[in-house]
C-alpha cells in the first residue's frame, strides 16, 4: 500500500461522496464511513515503515514526494482516527439538513488534505495540501451561514496571510537552494549562515503559528469553532490545530535541526525561551477568558487556545522529556477535546440547538452516557490521574522544573487550576443542578453519537493508565529528531530524570477509592430522592428557579474582567478599519474623468525627466 | 398654631369638626366623601408623613372608624422634637364598608389598607392589589371585627383535628 | 467516662453516639429562639452536652420547635422535619406548642403540635430558661436510652393520619407525601 | 514492611486529623470562656452520622463523595510523616500538588448533583478560593523545588537536614512567611471559611449532605487540615526523623492557625482573593526570585 494510492483513496472518496449524495443519503453515509475507516486502517498498517513515493515529477525539475516516517505516521494516524470518528458522529447530526452532501465531501476533503500535509516529503506538496486544507476548512466553517460567514471570513483572511508567507518561504528556499526536498533543504540549511535560518523560521513559522492559534494569532479560533458544525469543530479543534504544530515540529527540528534551533537567537534570550514565554502567555489569558464564556462551544474553543500553549511549552524546550510531554499532550488534547466537542454537539442536537450555558442544567438525568463522556473529557482536560492529560502535563511540568524555569512552571500550574474552573462550569451548567421544565423530555444521545464518544473515552483512560503505548512512538520520533532516547515501559518512563510511574499512582488511586467505597458502604444507605426534595429553608423547591448557573464564578469574573480585554483582537479589528480607510482614500484617485488621467500621465513623465536631469540614475 | 389650621379647615370644608385634646393633639372628623381632599389639604399644609392607618369597630353604633395618623416629618420649626401627630377620623357603615383608597396622596398607605381590608373587611376603592397580607385562609367574618367569635372558631377549626395514634404522648 | 459508661459504649455505640451528639436545627420558629443563643454561648455552653446548632436539617438529629406555631410556620416546620435524616428527635419548647399557651384562643396559631408532627419531649414554661433546655436534653438521653424517643417511627407508622391533619389545616401541600402509600 | 507503612500512614493521618478537629473545638471553646466538648467529641459526631439514614441524589452524588475521600487518602500516602513515607518512589511533590485538585473536584460532583444552589455557590467559591491560595502556594513550592533541585519530598526533607545553614536557604524564609499567610486558606479555617459558611449559604457544598455523606465530608476536612500542616512542616520546617517530633511541630503550627481562626471574622470571597493575591503572592514571588538568582 504505497502512499499515493492511499492519498488517491482519500481525495477520490470525497468526490465520490459528493456524487453519491444525489443518489441516496444512506449509501453516501455508508460510503463515507467506509472510506475513512479504510484510510485509518491503511495508515495504521504503515506503522514503522519509512517509504517514499514521487507523486508527480513535473514541477520545474522538483518532484513532488510523499514520505512517511515516525512523525508523519503519528500525525496521520491521529488525523484519520479522529476524522473517522467525526464522520460517524455526524451521521445523525447532519441527518435532514440541506446541503449535507456538500458537508460530507468537504469533511473528507479536509481529512485528505491533512493526510497530504503530514505525508508530504517536500515543501511544495506541503504548501499545496496546506492550501487545500485552508480553503476547505473555510467552506466548512461558514457552512451554517449567517454569523458563521463572518467567522469563516476572519479565519480565511488570517490563514491566507499565513499561506502567502509560506509561499514566499517556498520561493525563497527554491531560489537559495534550488531544491525543495525537505532532507536536502535541511542539509543545505545546516551550513547556511544564520540569516537564512531566521528567514526560513519566520516565513514558515508565521504560517504554522496562525494555524495553531498561538497567542498573537489566535483571534480567529473562538468564532470559527463555535460557528462550525459540531462534528467538524471536533476535527477542527482536535486535529487541524495540530497541523500547525506538525509544521512547527518539522520546521524546528527537521529543517533547522535541533542544535541550530537551540543556538538560534541572542545569547541572553534564545529563540526557544521566547517560544516558551509565548506558550505561557497562551496558557494564561485564554484560560480566564474561557471562564467568562456563556456559550458551550466558545468556552471549549478558548480552552483549545489555552491547551495549545502547553504543547508549545513542551516542544520548545528541546529536551527529550519536553518533546515527549508536548507530543503526548498533542495526542491527549486531540482525544479529550474532540470528546468534549462531541458532547456539546450531542447536547445541542438533543435540546434543539441550545448551547447557552445559562439555560441548560440537570441533563445527567436524561443523557447519562453523554455525561460520562463529558466527565472523562473534563478530567482529561484538567489532567486528573488515570487520564492521558495527567501524564502529558506531568512530563511538561517536570521538564519546566528540571530545566530550571520555575516561572513558566508557575504559569502552567495556574493554567491547570483555571482549567478546573471553566471545565467544571461546562459540566455543572449543562449536566448537574436542577433539570429545567422545558428539558424534561430530552432523550439520550443517539447510538451513532455514543459510539465515537465511548471509543474516545476508552482511549483517554487507556493512554492515561498505560502511557507506554503512545510514548514508544513518541520516543522513536525523539530519536529520529536527534534527541536522547527515553527508555519507556508500558506504565511510564523509567529513565531517572523523568520517572513517572503511572502504574504506581493508578494503583494508589484505585486502592484508596476502594477503601473510601468500603467506608461509604459501612454507613447506613441513603434514600434516593429527586431534585424536588432539596433544602430550601423550609419552603418547597421553587420550580425552575432553583438553579445557580448565571455568572457561575461571579466574584472572580468581576475581578478578572478588566484585564481580559482581548487587545490582540482589538488590534486586528483596528488594522482592518485603518485599511478600509486608506483604500477608501485611494478610491478617490480614480475620478472617472479622462482629463485627470491624462494629467496624471503627464505629471509622471515630468517627474521622471526631473529625476533624470538631477541624478541621472540610468 | 393648630388653631389657625382649625379655622382654615372650617373655612374650606363645611361639615368638618375638630378638637384639640389636653396634650395638644388635633383630631379632625370628616365624612368618607371628603377624606381624600382633607388628606390632600393637610399634606400641603405640612403634614407630609402618614404614620399609619388603623381602624376601630364601633359595633353598637354599626360603624367602622378609619383613623389616619399624620405627622410633620421634616418640620424645621419644631426643633425640640415635640412633634405631636394629628388624627383624621372618618366613619363607614359596617354592612358594606367601602372607602376611597388614599394611595395617590400617600403611597405608603398601600400595606395598611391591605391589612384593614383583610382584618376588617373594608374594601378600598382604587387600591391596586387588595390581596391578603398576613392571613392564609378565607374567613367569612373578618377576624378583627367584634362579632368574630374566636373561641367558637378555634373550637370549630382546631378542635376537630384528631390526635394521632395511641402514642405515649397522646394528650 | 466511668466503668458502666464504657460498658454502654461497647454494647450499643450507635445509641450512645446518638445520645451525646445532638445537633439541633437552627430554625427560629417562634419567640422561644431568644433562649437558644445564651444556651450555646459562654455562660451556659450547650456544647458540653454535644449540642451544636446545625446549618441545615440534613445535618441535624434534634429539632427544637421554640415558641408558638403559626399556620405559616407550621408549613416550614413540617418541611424541615421531613428533611431530617432518620433517627431524629423533636422537642416542643415552651407552653404554646403543648396546648396553645397564651394564644389558646387565637385564630392563627395551632394548639396541639403533636397532632401534626410527632414530638418526643416537652419543655414547659413560657420561654423556659437554658437550664430547662439542659434538663430536657438529659431527659432526652434517658428516652433515647430506653428507646422511648421513637417519634420518627411513629411518623412513619401513622404517616397517613399526620398527613391528613396537615392537609386539613394547611390545605394542599406543595410537596408529595414523604412515605408514598405503596 | 511496605504494606505496614501503607496502612499505618493513612490511619495515623485519620487519627491525628480527628484529634485536630476535637482540639480545635476545645481550643475555640476555651477562647470563648466555655468548657467545650470532650476531645473525642468529633469521633462521636462521626459515629452518629454514620448510623443516620440520609438522602442520596443519585450515583454521581455517591461517586463524588467517595472520590473526595480517596483523593485525600492518596495525598496522605505521598506525604512523609516523620521518617515514614509509604510511597516516596514516584515524584512525590508533583503528585501531592496535583492530587490537591482532585478533592474539590470530587466534592464538586456531589454538590452539583445535589441540585441545590447553596452547594453550587459553595463549590464555585471553593474553586475561586483554591485558585486564590494556589498562586502563592505554587510559588512557595516551586521555590523549594528549585532550591533543592528535586521534586521528591523525601529528598527535600533529607536535604534540609543535611545543610541548613547555607546562604541559599535564606529566601526560603520568605516562602515560609508566605505559606504562613495562606495557611488558614489552605485548611479552610476562619478568615477564609467562606466556602462552608453555615449562616450565609447553609454550609455550602455540604448543604444536602446527610448521614454518612456528611461523616465522610468531615473526615475529608480533617485530612485536608492534616495535609496543609504536614506540607508546611515537611517543606519549610525540616520534617522530623521520628513521628513524635513531627507531631509536636504540627501541634505548634495548628495552635498558631487556631489563634488566627478564633480572632478573625469571615472574609467575603473577593476580599479573600484580594488579600491572597496581594501580600502572600508578593512575598512568595520575591522568595522564588531570590532562590533563582542566588541558586545559579
Amino acid at each position: 500500500m504505497n502512499l499515493n494510492i492511499l492519498l488517491m483513496i482519500a481525495v477520490g472518496g470525497s468526490v465520490v461522496t459528493y456524487l453519491l449524495s444525489s443518489i441516496s443519503e444512506r449509501i453516501r453515509d455508508a460510503f463515507a464511513i467506509l472510506v475513512t475507516l479504510a484510510v485509518a486502517v491503511a495508515v495504521a498498517m504503515l506503522y514503522g515503515r519509512t517509504s517514499e513515493v514521487t507523486l508527480w515529477a513535473g514541477f520545474l525539475g522538483n518532484p513532488l514526494l510523499l514520505r512517511i516516517g515516525p512523525i508523519s505516521w503519528l500525525f496521520a494516524m491521529t488525523v484519520s482516527a479522529i476524522g473517522c470518528l467525526s464522520v460517524v458522529f455526524s451521521l445523525k447530526y447532519m441527518r435532514g439538513r440541506e446541503r449535507n452532501g456538500f458537508y460530507y465531501a468537504m469533511l473528507l476533503l479536509v481529512q485528505a488534505a491533512m493526510l497530504g500535509v503530514t505525508l508530504s516529503g517536500d515543501l511544495l506538496s506541503l504548501f499545496i495540501f496546506w492550501e487545500i486544507m485552508s480553503w476547505s476548512t473555510f467552506l466548512l466553517i461558514s457552512f451554517n451561514g449567517g454569523t458563521a460567514l463572518a467567522a469563516g471570513m476572519k479565519y480565511f483572511v488570517m490563514s491566507i496571510t499565513g499561506s502567502l508567507a509560506m509561499l514566499v518561504g517556498v520561493v525563497f528556499v527554491l531560489v537559495s537552494f534550488n531544491t525543495l526536498e525537505i532532507s536536502t533543504v535541511a542539509f543545505a540549511l545546516s551550513s547556511a549562515p544564520p540569516g537564512y535560518l531566521w528567514a526560513v523560521f519566520l516565513l514558515f513559522g508565521l504560517a504554522f503559528a496562525v494555524k495553531s492559534a498561538i497567542w498573537p494569532f489566535h483571534p480567529w479560533l473562538p468564532p470559527a469553532h463555535s460557528e462550525a458544525p459540531s462534528p467538524f469543530s471536533a476535527v477542527l479543534s482536535g486535529v487541524l490545530i495540530k497541523m500547525g504544530f506538525f509544521g512547527l515540529l518539522v520546521l524546528m527540528y527537521v529543517l533547522i535541526g535541533r542544535n541550530d534551533f537551540l543556538s538560534l537567537g541572542w545569547e541572553v534570550l534564545p529563540l526557544h525561551t521566547i517560544l516558551g514565554v509565548i506558550g505561557a502567555v497562551t496558557i494564561l489569558l485564554p484560560t480566564f477568558i474561557a471562564l467568562l464564556q456563556t456559550d458551550a462551544k466558545r468556552l471549549l474553543a478558548w480552552s483549545t487556545v489555552a491547551q495549545a500553549g502547553y504543547i508549545i511549552l513542551g516542544i520548545s524546550f528541546g529536551t527529550a522529556l519536553g518533546l515527549a510531554g508536548g507530543m503526548l499532550h498533542f495526542l491527549s488534547h486531540a482525544t479529550f477535546k474532540a470528546l468534549l466537542f462531541m458532547v456539546a454537539g450531542a447536547v445541542e442536537y438533543r435540546t434543539g440547538g441550545i448551547r447557552d450555558l445559562n439555560s441548560l442544567g440537570g441533563l445527567i438525568k436524561r443523557m447519562p452516557v453523554t455525561f460520562a463522556a463529558a466527565l472523562v473529557g473534563a478530567c482529561g482536560l484538567i489532567g486528573v490521574p488515570l487520564t492521558n492529560g495527567f501524564v502529558s502535563k506531568w512530563l511538561i511540568y517536570k521538564t519546566l522544573i528540571l530545566e530550571g524555569s520555575p516561572f513558566l512552571a508557575f504559569v502552567a500550574l495556574i493554567g491547570t487550576w483555571g482549567t478546573i474552573l471553566y471545565s467544571y462550569k461546562f459540566l455543572h451548567n449543562i449536566f448537574l443542578g436542577q433539570l429545567p421544565q422545558n428539558l424534561t423530555s430530552v432523550e439520550p444521545a443517539p447510538f451513532s453519537m455514543r459510539v465515537p464518544m465511548v471509543v474516545l473515552m476508552a482511549v483517554v483512560v487507556l493512554f492515561g493508565v498505560l502511557p507506554g503505548i503512545p510514548l514508544t512512538v513518541i520516543d522513536e520520533i525523539g530519536v529520529t529528531l536527534g534527541f536522547s532516547a527515553l527508555d519507556v515501559a508500558p506504565w511510564g518512563i523509567v529513565s531517572e530524570s523523568g520517572v513517572v510511574n503511572m502504574l504506581n499512582i493508578s494503583t494508589a488511586v484505585v486502592v484508596s477509592v476502594l477503601v473510601a467505597w468500603l467506608i461509604f458502604w459501612a454507613g447506613k444507605s441513603g434514600e434516593r430522592v429527586d431534585q424536588a426534595d432539596s433544602y430550601a429553608a423550609g419552603a418547597a423547591v421553587p420550580e425552575g428557579r432553583y438553579q445557580y448557573s448565571m455568572h457561575f464564578c461571579d466574584p472572580l469574573r468581576r475581578m478578572v474582567t478588566p484585564w481580559l480585554t482581548d487587545r490582540v483582537d482589538a488590534f486586528y479589528m483596528g488594522l482592518t478599519v485603518w485599511f478600509t480607510d486608506v483604500s477608501d482614500g485611494l478610491r478617490r484617485f480614480y475620478t472617472g474623468y479622462v482629463g485627470h488621467y491624462v494629467m496624471y500621465v503627464v505629471l509622471f513623465l515630468s517627474a521622471l525627466i526631473f529625476v533624470e536631469l538631477l541624478w541621472s540614475p540610468w | 398654631m393648630s388653631d389657625s389650621l382649625r379655622d382654615r379647615l372650617e373655612v374650606v370644608f363645611k361639615d368638618i369638626s375638630s378638637e384639640v385634646d389636653v396634650d395638644g393633639r388635633l383630631t379632625v372628623h370628616a365624612n368618607p366623601a371628603s377624606v381624600l381632599s382633607v388628606l390632600g389639604f393637610l399634606k400641603d399644609d405640612g403634614y407630609d408623613y402618614l404614620v399609619l392607618v388603623s381602624c376601630i369597630d364601633w359595633i353598637d353604633e354599626g360603624a367602622l372608624e378609619v383613623v389616619y395618623v399624620l405627622s410633620r416629618y421634616l418640620d424645621p420649626a419644631d426643633t425640640d422634637g415635640g412633634r405631636v401627630p394629628m388624627l383624621l377620623k372618618t366613619r363607614v357603615p359596617r354592612e358594606s364598608p367601602v372607602l376611597a383608597s388614599s394611595i395617590e396622596i400617600f403611597p405608603v398607605a398601600e400595606p395598611h389598607e391591605r391589612e384593614i381590608h383583610e382584618l376588617f373587611g373594608i374594601r378600598f376603592y382604587g387600591h391596586p392589589r387588595l390581596t391578603p397580607l398576613f392571613l392564609e385562609r378565607e374567613y367569612e367574618v373578618p377576624p378583627f371585627r367584634k362579632d368574630f367569635d374566636t373561641r367558637q372558631y378555634v373550637e370549630e377549626v382546631f378542635g376537630n383535628v384528631p390526635p394521632v395514634g395511641e402514642g405515649t404522648q397522646a394528650l | 467516662m466511668d466503668r458502666n459508661q464504657l460498658i454502654k459504649w461497647i454494647e450499643a455505640p450507635a445509641k450512645m453516639a446518638h445520645k451525646y451528639s445532638l445537633h439541633a436545627v437552627y430554625f427560629c420558629t417562634g419567640c422561644g429562639i431568644i433562649e437558644i443563643p445564651p444556651a450555646i454561648t459562654a455562660r451556659w455552653d450547650a456544647e458540653r452536652f454535644g449540642v451544636l446548632p446545625a446549618a441545615t436539617p440534613r445535618h441535624a438529629n434534634l429539632f427544637l420547635i421554640t415558641g408558638y406555631v403559626s399556620l405559616k410556620t407550621l408549613r416550614a416546620i413540617i418541611r424541615t422535619y421531613e428533611q431530617m435524616p432518620e433517627p431524629k428527635y423533636s422537642v416542643g419548647f415552651g407552653s404554646c406548642p403543648i396546648n396553645g399557651g397564651m394564644y389558646w384562643d387565637s385564630y392563627n396559631t395551632i394548639k396541639h403540635l403533636d397532632r401534626y408532627i410527632p414530638i418526643d419531649g416537652w419543655i414547659a414554661g413560657c420561654m423556659p430558661r437554658p437550664e430547662a433546655i439542659f434538663v430536657a436534653v438529659t431527659h432526652l438521653w434517658t428516652l433515647i436510652e430506653k428507646d422511648m424517643a421513637d417519634g420518627y417511627k411513629r411518623y412513619r407508622v401513622h404517616y397517613s393520619e399526620y398527613r391528613a391533619n396537615q392537609e386539613r389545616i394547611l390545605g394542599a401541600l406543595e410537596w408529595p407525601p414523604l412515605f408514598p402509600k405503596e | 514492611m511496605q504494606v505496614l507503612r501503607l496502612i499505618l500512614s493513612p490511619l495515623a493521618a485519620l487519627v491525628i486529623g480527628i484529634l485536630f478537629l476535637g482540639l480545635s473545638r476545645k481550643f475555640m471553646a476555651r477562647i470563648q470562656w466555655r468548657y467545650g466538648p470532650p476531645l473525642y467529641q468529633p469521633l462521636i459526631d462521626i459515629l452518629r452520622l454514620f448510623t443516620q439514614r440520609s438522602v442520596s441524589h443519585g450515583v454521581v452524588f455517591d461517586l463524588g463523595i467517595i472520590l473526595t475521600l480517596a483523593a485525600s487518602f492518596v495525598i496522605v500516602l505521598f506525604l512523609p510523616f516523620g521518617g515514614l513515607c509509604p510511597m516516596s518512589g514516584s515524584g512525590g511533590l508533583l503528585v501531592v500538588l496535583y492530587m490537591m485538585l482532585l478533592a474539590p473536584l470530587g466534592m464538586a460532583l456531589t454538590a452539583g448533583e445535589s441540585a441545590n444552589p447553596n452547594s453550587s455557590i459553595g463549590i464555585s467559591r471553593w474553586f475561586i478560593l483554591a485558585l486564590g491560595y494556589e498562586v502563592p502556594l505554587l510559588l512557595v513550592l516551586l521555590a523549594v523545588m528549585t532550591r533543592y533541585d528535586t521534586i521528591s519530598l523525601v529528598e527535600i526533607v533529607a536535604a534540609q537536614r543535611s545543610h541548613t545553614s547555607s546562604i541559599a536557604t535564606f529566601p526560603l524564609v520568605l516562602s515560609g512567611v508566605a505559606y504562613l499567610l495562606i495557611m488558614p486558606a489552605v485548611m479552610g479555617l476562619r478568615p477564609f471559611e467562606v466556602v462552608q459558611a453555615p449562616q450565609e449559604i447553609s454550609s455550602g457544598p455540604m448543604a444536602e449532605l446527610g448521614g454518612r455523606y456528611l461523616a465522610m465530608a468531615t473526615v475529608q476536612h480533617a485530612l485536608s487540615m492534616f495535609i496543609g500542616i504536614s506540607l508546611f512542616v515537611n517543606l519549610l520546617w525540616g520534617g522530623a526523623s521520628n513521628p513524635l517530633v513531627f507531631l509536636l511541630k504540627m501541634l505548634v503550627m495548628f495552635a498558631l492557625v487556631l489563634w488566627v481562626n478564633a480572632a478573625f471574622p469571615r472574609l467575603r470571597i473577593d476580599q479573600a482573593i484580594r488579600f491572597l493575591w496581594r501580600w502572600p503572592t508578593f512575598v512568595a514571588f520575591v522568595g522564588l526570585l531570590l532562590v533563582v538568582v542566588i541558586g545559579d
